[in-house]
């Protein structure tokens, strides 16, 4: 990477044109990896430099560890993907213990994200974290499509949403990011409820559901029957909601749904959010993130921004 | 492991029916990166926006050069992105992410008799292995089935590398070798021959897999298969390639990757 | 077309094979092609012979004309397209005097897409389409979300959605089909309260809202600022939809959603559609249909199905 | 109108700079079709997942043969579809839908001298149409305008067909031609030519269209231009290639497509 780095901008220039603060957290830069997508952050070690990214969101942790679903738990479909990988995880407790003192190392923001199938259980995984040295927010998966109990409902129902928000903002000494799912009627509705509740910032958007079956066998190609629907197929939903959230909510947004090249997180950028998270992407192009980041700050330079931060929100209708 | 881009030096389509094609894809790298048998590499033309993900491609063969590295692979023609794989031309650029997973257990192998077990295209994932095997002096012997010979992926390079005497062939068709699964000569070899040590690897579709397992704890044989999963990462960070693993919680199983615990696998670790 | 159906079923043959009844019409095949992507059915006369169709649902018909939203109108994105043509149509009444007249001749089920802001306009549009002869059902838009003003609001709340399909049923001589929209948190509750309140059928799903903006000129790209994404992208969020609505209703349903190829309506009906409609492959491969007609009078005689409609709702979960 | 395969007989990339490039690219079809100046074919590399939509390309020449028919076209390479197609070889097959739209008026032409504008690439839906003009006698001669001489796509075969006294070069950067807008010369022309009748035909970027038709109506000179928009379909079902057309109705216009009641329209008809 270095060797790519130095043609470009150089990173201390970068990070003056990128640097941002969110939630009273300054981010090198506004790219960041999404939950699920990255694993626990140092499965990409060896594909790319970790301090270059803004923020690591890892894989979403539960109190306990989780086994997941049975395969098959992907399918590719065109233009995405889906999943139902079942949120299998290691546990709060061992990421803490195992995956953190290494994740920390990197000069990079970390950001658990956190799920749960009632309140406590959130309590419970966060409670794990508080612990932890080196983290610097938390997101709550309050809308992974993926869990047929609970799970989703908190996403759905803004009393429910703003509830889980409440009570995890009170046990967190840590910002609360709060991830919306587009798989309802009123995003605008949900996040403005999840605002009043406290949360710090929002992220938008967890994957869209869908299903694929397999003709031959006449079977949901997903063991779990239905999945999340992820990749540029949805970025036009995921533009299209982070445009609606931040015109209803005063707190920052990071934009999420199919980001794979700078002009992608331009689009999200200008569309409102404050940052974005790379997901799918990170699979069939690791490096995209990085791709990205030096797009963002040729970017600046070549339009004379002072900062991208400029950027944001600048949609004209 | 590295993500770069590979030059197509080579790539031959063949058929065996019209429903059954295969190519035969050779890519040169700059970079000469360690290519051990039971590996892998995540593929895409450079490029494509459709589809999306890299296919995973087990190493076939591969040479050193003084400034490069060649490695082949062979994939059936089945859906999108292998057809993508077949509309590459030489001088074409291939997004090549490699090495992958983890390799078969050669110690395992040593003083004893090493008998690969193939199942149509999953033949590609044993050349290396037979090759490092004579090298090491392992006796080797390969059986291969498919559903007819066209389907017996690499047979002339493993008679060439083996000699035929050690080449057992089956299709279902009857066209070449033995009549019927491959899992029957492979049988039929154990009957004779139970006298001295011997150990399997074994690559190929599911069902021939599990009857490859059953075989072996019959015979109290250690085995090692290679397995295939849907995958869209092919290096630990998606957890779509789940596969069941023995394990002593209440259920009795957790759920392992196959990108990076695997591919290969003990048969006997396996939650079949 | 001729010399290639020869090469495959004959055309008796075939409707043998496919004819299936929905809502007590009688579709020569379950293969129709959706409203907004065939036009008024003649303009595809020159590329496909109209006879070989199941079926053809209109451009989407107002009681008055509508000039439809400024240009840009269509905006093509990863695996699909966003619309925003704000249903410019010429009106009921010309539709019945011109298009009708030449339409009718042609041996398939004619149904007009019909919408408007209040239920009165509704059957203001009815009520002119009631006096047309040749018409077999019409099919209720209550989803379309290009349209600013009301329309959407139909398709999101039950109550609305049960009460302008009830005014129609009262006021049309001919049964009415239900278009549902995939932007809700339920789309079976809103498919219950439209089949308890007398549809005949139910067409899933309508466009997903989405949005894209111009990075160069930072305003959107389609001038209604927000569209309706269709497209292969949309397929696996559309077979999810039909799934679940095919499982809370009895009443027959229309599958849509990225359909391009006998594969993926054979998938619809797996899912639980009695029959399918084409839609934005019209414009990439006209002969999409005709296509895909073909291919399952293959599927039946490959699969020795007497009759396509063995293989609705077969999905095993 | 017909759908069919078409075969590359050519596929020749240039680029005037880095940013903008441009190809030529030449169909063999079976089909005979009526090849009319102005009209346009949608094209798409066969079998390519993405982009989903063709591209509308108009005729740039065409030749006829006793078994088969030759079509010409000039593409500038800006987003996916053009990208798509400048990746076709000879012998490759493309989807082919024509042919589409209306043509020039040319019975308006007769008596008249004939002054074709074009910008960019836009001169590709003027050659057709000069051809016409020649082989009816009706003089012509054409104002051709682009960022650099690169840019002036088809020139050699304008000066070849009209002679180099009849075209009119004008570039931004100077690098052919005048320096500017070709707007400039036209309206020099003009100034000095006030006395024989006068039509104007038209195809390049919106704003050089809107300067033709208001320099056409200060001249009271009857001008068609040949329109550009996003199309879905090409052929009428989609109406998403709306344009505003003058109508007495309260707003005073109406929306009609440029697919089918153009691409060819009266610049006095156009709601501007
Ligand atoms: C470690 C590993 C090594 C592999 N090595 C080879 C190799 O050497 N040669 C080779 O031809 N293939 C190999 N594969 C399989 C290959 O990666 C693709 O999965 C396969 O080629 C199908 O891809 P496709 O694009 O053709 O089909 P897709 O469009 O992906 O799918 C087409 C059909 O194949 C089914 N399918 C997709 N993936 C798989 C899978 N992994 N297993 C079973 N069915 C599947 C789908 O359900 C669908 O019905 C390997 C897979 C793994 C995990
Ligand atoms: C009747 C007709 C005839 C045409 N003839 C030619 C021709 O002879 N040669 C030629 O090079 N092109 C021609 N075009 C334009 C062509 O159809 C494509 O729109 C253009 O090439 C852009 O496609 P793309 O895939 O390269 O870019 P896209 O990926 O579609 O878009 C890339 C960028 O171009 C912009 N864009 C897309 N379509 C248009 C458009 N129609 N007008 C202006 N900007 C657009 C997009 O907003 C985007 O910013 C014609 C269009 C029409 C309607
Ligand atoms: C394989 C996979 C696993 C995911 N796991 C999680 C998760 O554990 N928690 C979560 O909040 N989102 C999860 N997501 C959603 C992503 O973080 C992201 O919101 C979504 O994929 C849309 O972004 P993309 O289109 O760039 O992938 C997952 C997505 C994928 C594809
Ligand atoms: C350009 C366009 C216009 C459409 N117009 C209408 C309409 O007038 N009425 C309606 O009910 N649906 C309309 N639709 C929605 C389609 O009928 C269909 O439900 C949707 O496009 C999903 O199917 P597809 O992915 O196959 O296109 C339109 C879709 C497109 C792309
Ligand atoms: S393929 Fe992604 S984790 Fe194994
Ligand atoms: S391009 Fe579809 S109607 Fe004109």
């Amino acid at each position: 990477m270095t060797s790519k780095r130095e043609d470009k901008t150089s990173h201390d220039q970068q990070t003056d044109l990128l640097a941002i603060e969110i939630a009273g957290i300054r981010f090198n830069n506004p790219v960041t990896t999404a939950s699920g997508t990255c694993g626990y952050g140092l499965e990409m070690a060896e594909l790319i430099d970790l301090n270059r990214l803004g923020g690591i969101f890892t894989k979403g942790l539960s109190a306990r560890p989780m086994r997941g679903n049975a395969p098959w738990r992907i399918v590719e479909t065109h233009g995405g993907m889906l999943n139902a990988i079942g949120l299998q995880n290691i546990g709060a407790r061992t990421f803490v213990m195992e995956k953190l003192p290494a994740l920390r190392q990197y000069n990079t923001r970390i950001i658990p994200n956190v799920f749960g199938y009632t309140v406590e259980e959130y309590l419970e995984a966060i409670e794990i974290l508080e612990e932890g040295e080196g983290i610097d927010a938390y997101e709550l998966n309050i809308s992974c499509p993926n869990v047929k109990a609970g799970g989703e409902s908190f996403a759905n129902d803004a009393h429910l949403a703003a509830e889980v928000t409440a009570a995890v903002k009170r046990a967190a000494r840590r910002p609360v990011i709060v991830k919306l799912s587009p798989n309802v009627t009123d995003i605008a509705e949900i996040a403005r409820a999840v605002e009043a509740s406290g949360a710090d910032a929002l992220s938008v958007i967890n994957t869209v559901v869908g299903m694929a079956i397999d003709i031959h066998t006449r079977r949901p190609r997903l063991a779990n029957v239905t999945g999340g629907l992820s990749g540029p197929a949805i970025k036009p939903i995921a533009v299209r909601c982070v445009f609606q959230v931040a015109r209803a909510v005063q707190i920052p947004v990071f934009g999420i749904g199919g980001i794979a090249t700078v002009e992608d997180a331009l689009e999200f950028i200008i569309a409102g959010a404050s940052a974005i998270q790379v997901g799918t992407a990170n699979f069939y192009d690791p490096r995209a993130s990085v791709k990205i980041i030096d797009g963002l700050a040729e970017y600046c330079q070549r339009h004379s921004l002072e900062n991208i931060r400029e950027l944001v929100g600048t949609v004209e209708v | 492991m590295i993500d770069t881009i590979a030059t197509v030096e080579l790539n031959i389509l063949s058929s065996s029916t019209a429903a059954r094609r295969y190519g035969r894809l050779r890519l040169r790298l700059k970079e000469r990166i360690p290519v051990l048998p039971g590996q892998f590499a995540m593929l895409k033309p450079h490029g494509s926006p459709e589809p999306l993900l890299r296919r995973a491609m087990a190493y076939y063969r591969s040479e050193r050069y003084a400034d490069h590295l060649s490695v082949e692979f062979i994939y059936q023609i089945l859906g999108r992105g292998t057809q993508a794989l077949s509309r590459l031309r030489s001088g074409d650029e291939v997004d090549f992410l490699g090495s992958l997973g983890n390799t078969f257990d050669l110690k395992a192998a040593e003083r004893r008799e090493a008998l690969l077990v193939a199942g149509g295209v999953g033949s590609a994932a044993l050349y290396l292995l037979a090759e490092e095997l004579r090298q090491r002096q392992i006796p080797a012997r390969l059986f291969i089935g498919g559903a007819s010979c066209g389907d017996l992926c690499g047979l002339e390079d493993f008679i060439h590398l083996l000699g035929s005497q050690n080449v057992y062939s089956a299709t279902m068709d009857g066209s070449y070798g033995d009549q019927g699964f491959v899992t029957a000569p492979l049988e039929n070899y154990l009957q004779e021959r139970r006298s001295e040590p011997i150990i399997i690897f074994a690559c190929g579709p599911d069902a021939m897999l599990r009857r490859v397992a059953q075989i072996a704890s019959e015979h109290a044989i250690p085995a090692q298969v290679s397995l295939e999963s849907p995958m869209a990462c092919g290096f630990g960070i998606c957890v779509g390639c789940a596969v069941a693993v023995k394990a002593d919680c209440p259920e009795g199983f957790i759920y392992k990757k196959v990108c990076t615990d695997g591919p290969v696998f003990w048969s006997e670790e396996l939650h079949w």
